[in-house]
């Protein structure tokens, strides 16, 4: 077996930090060749990101700890060369780019001078850079190139960023780039088009590809080959097919079955009362339309799901039916009654009904409290359930409801983990036995097994408590696991409405079905069929 | 406008003037306390003015000796009788110009004086006047009749007080004084320093003193160490604390006597016995040498013993506070209630230690028995408290005062401070009254008599206040320079007295 | 950036007016100018001439009027002490107070960012822990105190440098060292955390995962982003310095616009408080608006 | 997603009430010094007055300037007696309750008026927001020193009018932080949950935004205690400040300054008390913000649960 162009051999990583140490990856060994694409498949808190950061010299030691291991590239040992020699490296060899691109671009520097300096900084001639940069910007496909060069990040949309991330990595010809969960943030058009972008680029440089990424559909996409990630450890390892085809780890197959978008989907119950009756909704911002003459019913027990991509005003239409934004127009009758032009007392009564729950429960949970204080505050606000034994009672019954502990009731929300802030979250919400809960990408932000169990503890509510849901998403696979009937939202509008069964199996509106075809297939094989037969997004 | 004096800034922070120590042998610097606010000859008998232009830039008619026993001196007048009636005849030095060139003559003294009373400008040597009323006769060029009404038999020597300035002077403040001195003022860099350079013309004995510079610096600690580190000459004001070096530092009376005014028309001091009392319960000698400064002397007058009238036989009441304690409870037998409060008002940088000296008098005050407490305050509350109408107060206030009589006579002090209309009188008492009446037209051996006399009355029949001390001024003079300060110091500053050694 | 400018001016001025007729009225509650003016004793007839001369005589409300017609017509009346326009005498102070703060904000930024970022750099460390307690102990210092000892060791013992005054650039050196100390502890500690945070930045990473040298990437990445936050306590500090160094200005003689209004807020010379009290707050306005566009300079996302 | 440090929270029994928070001081030796520090000038400033008055005050004119480290007048004059013969040591143990109500009071006085018209500012609509931001301009420029001849000279120069005075000039520094961080909190998700609770502006304010800022508030005022003594140490200097028979660290430095030459331990220990009450502060002001914020807590607390 010919040397790889780069070889991370039993890497292990220890983290010091005040709580004690922790081992962030153990024995961690994985390579990878011209022209290949490696992915790194894992959850957070895996350590996926560990040994490509030591690649790059970028652990900051302390608190990290390079405890053991070897890194090769190009007869080089990268963990013993010097901190100079390994700068050289940096970006002219192995180049790197990262999830956020909003935050990883220096927001004070126009991006043309921040790609140029990809090649300053390694001593090339300045009109050179200019040169190239102005060539790579317009080869990653972003409009006006020249003026976009004399732009600042945040005038940017998301996939640009990346784009231009991309276009950033590239200048010097790197051997190796290195992409860090490149299209985490993205919308599923937008990380359709940045995935066939790098596949693209890959193939003309011949460069190799190490994706990091937690997202099946990702390595379905995208990967030759795959290393699985649990707990600092590899547990699998192999081609994606292989991989997705035949886990042999517990692991690896714990997260194909919690990939969403296998179940069955659901078929529209019966009739029930209608719970809530919106029409005409319309929202403006200056001159942006937020939202357009939205018109919907959700009926009892139903959940209704709003899918579209971000500024498509889902966000919106759930706010302006709570009244944290007041709509300009339209109404939202709640039982009857309208809650747009409904006094403030009369709604504080009703916000008892409907409760929300936000996309990041870091946020939405106030720090400061703790999960009995979070929990009870509702009843507080509302009155409800003065006696304190009761109260305490029936928040450690909630909490064993959301599968927690009653014993969490005095911590706070900084010692959980992300899914089980994210049922703190629901437990609080169901705390006021409200008849709908708004969930605003409330499963987005978790980790796949995780998302996997909080759905599950949702439908489960649903058919405990007959508990409506408005359930705004991205992540169609989701929806079709969870939604009865779904909304698709573009630039304020409601484009198709209708069940799940329909829009997924026969979607009318352009953009619905744009929006299925770019969503990924955790399947290598349908990915592949799905490429052949051209669906694909250009 | 605003550029330009920003650039100005700019330039001289940035150009290396010349500093002082590279000035030639015969120029001087002066460093002073506070800047000068005007530069204005009918403004000379205040202090920091004063010492700044009074002989140096402009002159007046005549001059107390305070070097030695010479009394009255003439200075632009050459000479003065009485006539009679109120008129006293001044003749004038021939020969003598002003620095822009003009001759000096009697119309110019007229001039002056016009200035001085105008309702124009508000002049502060016209207080020396109060209700005096002057008329001026030119006899001629050199000679002028000075009509006073009622007669002021002290009128030479307020002549003194009035600085002389020519004729085309304006009625207004004025920033560039024409004047007879030895003087010119030749640059005022507001906020930096003053220039004074000799004039070749001066028709008197050349002073040596070439020029001088007067800088200000609020720290007596700063002005010391200027004159030590040789950045100055002379600092004529620095305190007790920093005056430890024999060689270079002189101290001098000067001219300030403090003392606490009483109010008589307030209980519980309304009563003689308590006024006695509060003089009995302060020990007086244990200030001097701790918070006050060697030389420091026991008051029995408002005024310093080198002024007219001065009564040697005079002795303070002495220390004891048991004394003061029988007092008050024989004060309290015959009604008086003694226990109300009494608090020092005193002035914040009135003198050096004034807190401590306040701190230490109601400490005093409290051990012989009276309810006394202490207030500090700023200049412009303090005269409040100081001059009448006298704020109501429970109890009865003492104002801890600083009073400056460096001129020689009585009448600067003795009507303001007890005749029954005295702006900062405390008693009310008829023979007080028709003593300082009778005192203030008389002539001669019986002026002195009678002053002589008040003094007695007030100290020991009236007790009228808390007399406590006649102060001394330090001064730090640059070792090369041949000067000694006066009690004049205080007020003025001749230049033509600096000699070198 | 002009419509801002203009608004900014249009409330600045509203505040300023506010701000002058509190003064007027408050300042006129001290007591009575001619007393202070006017030795001892002097007669009452005396203070009466002097009351009527600067109008002090007339009811409050009138000597307001006029003072607001005087306004107008950009005259800011008379010291009373000096027979000078005030407003002369504000600006040649002003040409004095300008200057020292400049130079002292000026080497307090630059000292303040290199040894920030320095105690950033090594956090934690000795330098760190130095940096920190130094200028937390200089800052709690009493300046008057520091003043004083600072003229008997450089001045007198050393006679390194003149006592105080002005005049060459070596009188300048202990005044703007001692006015040097506060914001320096002040700012050096803001620079530190801000550094702290911006070094933690994602695009900090992308700048080393770029190759860049450690230079540039302290100096041109992260502290570009660092002096955000930074820029806003310069600014208070900076404001502080325009409004005159009172205690610094008094040791040293310096004739600044601080020890100028301290003398003519004790001695009630109005119309010298009143106009400087409007040159410090111009002066502040105008530096609240270089800060306005040195926040747009540094960071582009103001811009819009 | 980026996972670079993969700290896992981490299950561990929670302390409860004081003994966790003494535990948690105790961690940061720096801070529990300062406590401890702290403590004892809360002591001289409570018990000062009544045990150490008299000696404080009794003069000895002819026992003026005693130097410090001299025990053969008593241990009293351990550090020096002062201008009028009064032990130091003495003094400064009965300035210290001035001196921190001074200080106490104003930073108090400034917090609390200035955070509540922040809160107002920064929670209600334009208008409100936009007087009072203004209105802090005025305060904000007008000259302390006026304020402070305005205020002594019509109420008179006591503590509580000192205490006014230079209240007054630290209100804007609350009043605009409090602001700018209430317009940032009130964006917060968990602000938005609570109104989605249907909880009540008056809750809003005072449970959800009030206890995130408040730690910033706290390092402000802790450091502004500093700032306080040293400003009313100024205004003594410039005999605007308080004054005798009343006697503050402040006022003990400005009254020594004239014997820094001769007898330099007047000046001295009284600014060395400010000193260390500052230093004091600013670290236990740095253990606070950590220990009140339960995300950043369990960085005092026990390692032993997580060491093994």
């Amino acid at each position: 077996m010919p040397e790889a162009l780069l070889t991370v051999k039993n890497l292990s990583v220890d983290f010091h930090t005040a709580r004690g140490t922790v081992h962030a990856v153990r024995n961690v060994s994985w390579s990878v060749n011209r022209g290949e694409t490696l992915a790194i498949l894992g959850e957070s808190g895996s350590g996926k990101s560990v040994s490509a950061s030591a690649v790059m010299n970028l652990l900051d030691t302390p608190p990290a700890e390079i405890v053991s291991g070897e890194i090769f590239h190009e007869g080089k040992e990268l963990l013993k060369i010097s901190y100079e020699e390994h700068r050289a490296l940096n970006g002219k060899k192995i180049a790197m780019i990262f999830q956020d691109p909003l935050g990883h671009l220096n927001p004070v520097y126009t991006v043309g001078w921040q790609i140029v300096e990809m090649m300053t900084a390694h001593g090339r001639p300045i009109e050179m850079a200019r040169a190239r940069a102005l060539e790579l910007v317009t080869r990653v496909g972003i409009p006006e190139p020249e003026k976009a060069l004399k732009k600042y990040p945040h005038q940017f949309s998301g996939g640009q960023r990346q784009r231009l991330m991309i276009a950033m990595a590239l200048m010097l010809k790197p051997d190796i780039l290195i992409a860090d969960e490149p299209t985490t943030a993205l919308d599923v058009t937008v990380q359709a088009e940045v995935l066939a972008l790098l596949k693209e680029l890959q193939q003309e440089t011949g460069m190799a590809l190490v994706l990091i990424t937690h997202d099946l559909g990702v390595v379905a996409e995208i990967a030759d080959r795959v290393v699985v990630m649990s707990e600092g450890e590899i547990v699998e390892e192999g081609t994606a097919r292989e991989v997705y085809h035949k886990p042999r780890h517990a692991y690896t197959r714990k997260l194909i079955g919690a990939a969403p978008g296998k179940g069955d989907i659901r078929q529209p119950g019966p009739e029930a009362s209608v719970l809530l009756e919106v029409s005409g909704l319309e929202k403006t911002y200056g001159n942006f339309t937020a939202l357009k003459d939205a018109a919907f019913t959700l009926a009892r027990g139903q959940s209704l799901a709003v899918v579209g991509e971000s500024g498509s005003g889902k966000s919106t239409l759930a706010r302006t039916i709570l009244r944290l934004e007041q709509a300009d127009k339209g109404t939202a009758l709640w039982k009857g009654r309208d809650l747009i032009t409904m006094p403030q007392r009369d709604l504080l009564a009703i916000r008892q009904q409907i409760q929300m729950v936000f996309q990041d429960p870091t946020q939405s949970l106030n720090p400061r409290m703790s999960v009995y204080q979070l929990i009870s505050e509702g009843w507080e606000i509302h009155g409800l359930m003065p006696d304190r034994k009761a109260r305490r009672a029936r928040v450690e019954e909630l909490l064993e409801q959301v599968e927690l502990l009653p014993s969490h009731c005095d911590r706070y929300p900084h010692q959980f983990s992300g899914g089980q802030r994210q049922r703190i979250a629901i437990a609080r919400a169901l705390a006021l036995e409200p008849e709908l809960i708004i969930c605003d990408e409330a499963v987005s932000a978790l980790d796949v097994s995780v998302q996997a169990q909080v759905m599950a503890l949702l439908d489960d509510l649903r058919a405990k408590l007959g508990i409506s849901y408005l359930f705004i998403a991205h992540d169609l696979g989701v929806v079709r696991d969870f939604a009865d009937t779904v909304l698709v939202m573009k630039e304020g509008e409601i484009v198709e409405q209708g069940s799940t069964e329909a829009i997924f199996s026969a979607p009318q509106h352009p953009y619905t079905q744009r929006l299925l075809a770019a969503n990924l297939d955790p399947d290598p094989d349908i990915q592949a069929q799905r490429a052949r037969s051209g669906r694909a997004a250009p | 406008m605003t550029l330009r004096y920003l650039l100005t800034g700019a330039l001289l922070a940035s150009a290396a003037v010349s500093p002082a120590l590279a000035q030639d042998n015969t120029a001087i610097t002066v460093v002073l306390s506070e800047e000068l606010d005007l530069v204005e000859p009918c403004m000379a008998t205040r202090s920091n003015i004063g010492r700044v232009i009074l002989q140096n830039i402009n002159e007046t008619l005549t001059e107390l000796d305070v070097r030695g026993d010479a009394g009255l001196m003439p200075r632009l007048a050459e000479s003065w009788e009485d006539r009679g009636d109120g008129v006293w005849r001044f003749s004038l030095r021939d020969g003598v110009t002003f620095s822009d060139g003009t001759a000096f003559d009697a119309a110019d003294v007229k001039h002056s004086f016009d200035r001085v009373f105008s309702d124009q400008i508000t002049c502060e040597s016209a207080r020396y006047f109060a209700d005096t009323q002057l008329t001026f006769d030119i006899v001629d060029d050199l000679t002028i009749d000075v009509t006073a009404e009622p007669a002021q038999p002290i009128l030479p020597l307020l002549m003194s007080l009035v600085t002389i300035v020519p004729s085309e002077t304006p009625v207004e403040f004025v920033r560039d004084p024409i004047g007879t001195g030895p003087y010119v003022l030749s640059e005022w860099q507001a906020g930096q320093y003053i220039q004074l350079d000799r004039r070749d013309d001066y028709w008197g004995e050349q002073p040596e003193v070439t020029s001088a510079r007067y800088v200000f610096r609020g720290e007596a600690a700063v002005r010391a160490a200027m004159v030590e580190t040789g950045e100055a000459d002379i600092a004529p004001q620095i305190t007790e604390l920093e005056a430890t070096n024999p060689a270079t530092d002189f101290s001098y009376p000067n001219s300030e006597t403090v003392y606490l005014r009483v109010d008589s028309a307030d209980e519980p001091t309304s009563d003689i016995r308590v006024r006695k009392a509060l003089n009995h319960a302060i020990d007086r000698e244990a200030f001097i040498g701790t918070l006050l400064a060697d030389g420091t002397e026991l008051a029995v007058a408002m005024v310093p013993p080198t002024t007219l009238g001065w009564n040697g036989d005079l002795a303070p009441l002495a220390y004891d506070p048991d004394l003061a304690r029988e007092l008050l409870a024989e004060a309290e037998a015959d009604g008086v209630d003694v226990s109300l409060p009494v608090e020092i008002i005193a002035r914040t940088e009135n003198f050096p230690n004034v807190t401590e000296v306040a701190e230490a008098l109601t400490q005093m005050l409290s051990d012989a028995g009276f309810n006394a407490s202490m207030r500090m305050v700023e200049v412009a509350e303090h005269e409040q408290y100081y001059s009448k109408p006298y704020p109501e107060s429970e109890g009865t206030n003492l104002i801890l005062a600083q009073h400056d009589n460096s001129r020689g006579d009585p009448v600067f002090s003795m009507y303001f401070k007890y005749h029954s209309e005295g702006t900062q009188s405390g008693i009310a008492i008829p023979e007080v009254d028709d003593l300082i009446e009778r005192a203030t037209a008389a002539t001669g051996a019986e002026r002195d008599a009678l002053w002589s006399e008040l003094f007695a009355y007030v100290h020991d029949e009236a007790v009228a206040d808390v007399l406590l001390f006649h102060m001394v001024g330090h001064s730090r003079v640059g070792e090369r320079l041949d000067f000694t300060p006066t009690i004049a110091t205080n007020q003025q500053l001749q230049l033509s007295e600096i000699g070198f050694k | 950036m002009i419509k801002l400018v203009g608004q900014r001016a249009i409330a600045s001025l509203l505040s300023l007016s506010v701000l002058m007729v509190m003064v007027f009225f408050l300042s006129r509650l001290t007591g009575d100018p001619a007393a202070l003016f006017l030795p001892i004793d002097a007669t009452e007839q005396m203070k009466e001439q002097f009351r009527a001369l600067h109008g002090l005589d007339r009811p409050i409300l009138e000597q307001f009027g006029l003072y607001i017609r005087d306004v107008l017509h950009l005259d800011f009346g008379e010291s009373l002490r000096r027979a000078r326009p005030a407003i002369d005498i504000v600006l040649e102070a002003y040409a004095w107070t300008l200057p020292l703060a400049l130079i002292t904000m000026a080497l307090v930024i630059v000292a303040a960012i290199f040894l920030g970022s320095i105690a950033a750099f090594n956090v934690g460390g000795v330098i760190d822990r130095g940096i920190s307690v130094v200028s937390l102990i200089g800052a709690s210092a009493p300046d008057f105190w520091i003043a004083i000892v600072a003229i008997v060791v450089f001045a007198i013992n050393l006679a390194w440098l003149p006592t105080s005054g002005v005049g060459t650039p070596w009188h300048w050196i202990m005044p703007v060292g001692i006015l040097f100390i506060r914001p320096f502890g002040l700012i050096v500690q803001v620079v530190r955390g801000s550094m702290l945070s911006a070094l933690s930045a994602p695009y900090v990473k992308t700048a080393r995962a770029k190759g860049v040298k450690n230079g540039p990437l302290i100096f041109v990445h992260t502290l570009r982003n660092a002096m955000l936050p930074v820029i806003t306590v310069i600014g208070d500090q900076a404001a502080a310095l325009l409004n005159g160094a009172v205690i610094v200005e008094t040791i040293f003689g310096f004739p600044g616009v601080g020890k100028l209004m301290i003398d003519s807020i004790l001695q009630r010379d109005f119309n010298v408080v009143m106009a400087a009290i409007l040159v410090t707050a111009i002066a502040i306005f105008i530096m609240n608006i270089l800060i306005d566009i040195a926040y747009s300079i540094l960071d582009p996302r103001i811009r819009q | 997603m980026s996972d670079s440090t993969a700290v896992k929270p981490v299950s561990q029994d929670q302390n409860k009430g004081a003994s966790a928070l003494l535990g948690m001081l105790w961690r940061d030796k720096f801070a529990f010094v300062s406590a401890i520090v702290l403590l004892i000038i809360m002591a001289f400033a409570i018990f000062g007055p009544a045990l150490l008055g008299d000696l404080a005050t009794s003069q000895n004119l002819r026992g003026r300037n005693s130097p410090p480290f001299d025990l053969s007048r008593g241990w009293i004059f351990v550090l020096g007696g002062d201008s009028l013969g009064r032990p130091i040591l003495a003094r400064l143990i009965v300035a210290a309750q001035s001196t921190m109500a001074v200080a106490a009071g104003a930073v108090a006085t400034a917090l609390v008026i200035g955070a509540f018209f922040g809160l107002i500012a920064g929670y209600m609509g334009k208008t409100a927001s936009q007087i009072i931001m203004r209105l802090a301009d005025v305060i904000m420029s007008f000259p302390s020193l006026l304020l402070a001849v305005v205020v002594l000279y019509v109420l008179g120069p006591s503590i509580p009018n000192m205490i006014l005075v230079l209240a007054i000039t630290r209100i804007p520094i609350y009043l605009r932080t409090t602001r700018a961080e209430v317009l940032e909190v009130r964006e917060r998700m968990f602000v938005q949950a609570a109104v989605v609770m249907g909880a009540s502006h008056r809750r809003i304010v005072l449970r959800h935004i009030l206890p995130v800022i408040a730690p910033t508030l706290i390092t402000i005022a802790t450091l502004d205690f500093a700032f306080v003594m040293l400003a009313e140490s100024s205004l003594s200097f410039l005999g605007i400040g308080i004054q005798p028979p009343s006697i503050t660290w402040g006022l003990m430095v400005s009254q020594g300054r004239p014997y820094l030459n001769t007898a330099w331990w007047l000046a001295f220990w009284p600014g060395l008390m400010i000193v260390i009450t500052a230093l004091s502060l600013n670290l236990l002001s740095n253990w606070m913000r950590v220990a009140l914020d339960p995300a950043q807590r369990w960085r005092l607390e026990s390692r032993k649960s997580t060491d093994a």
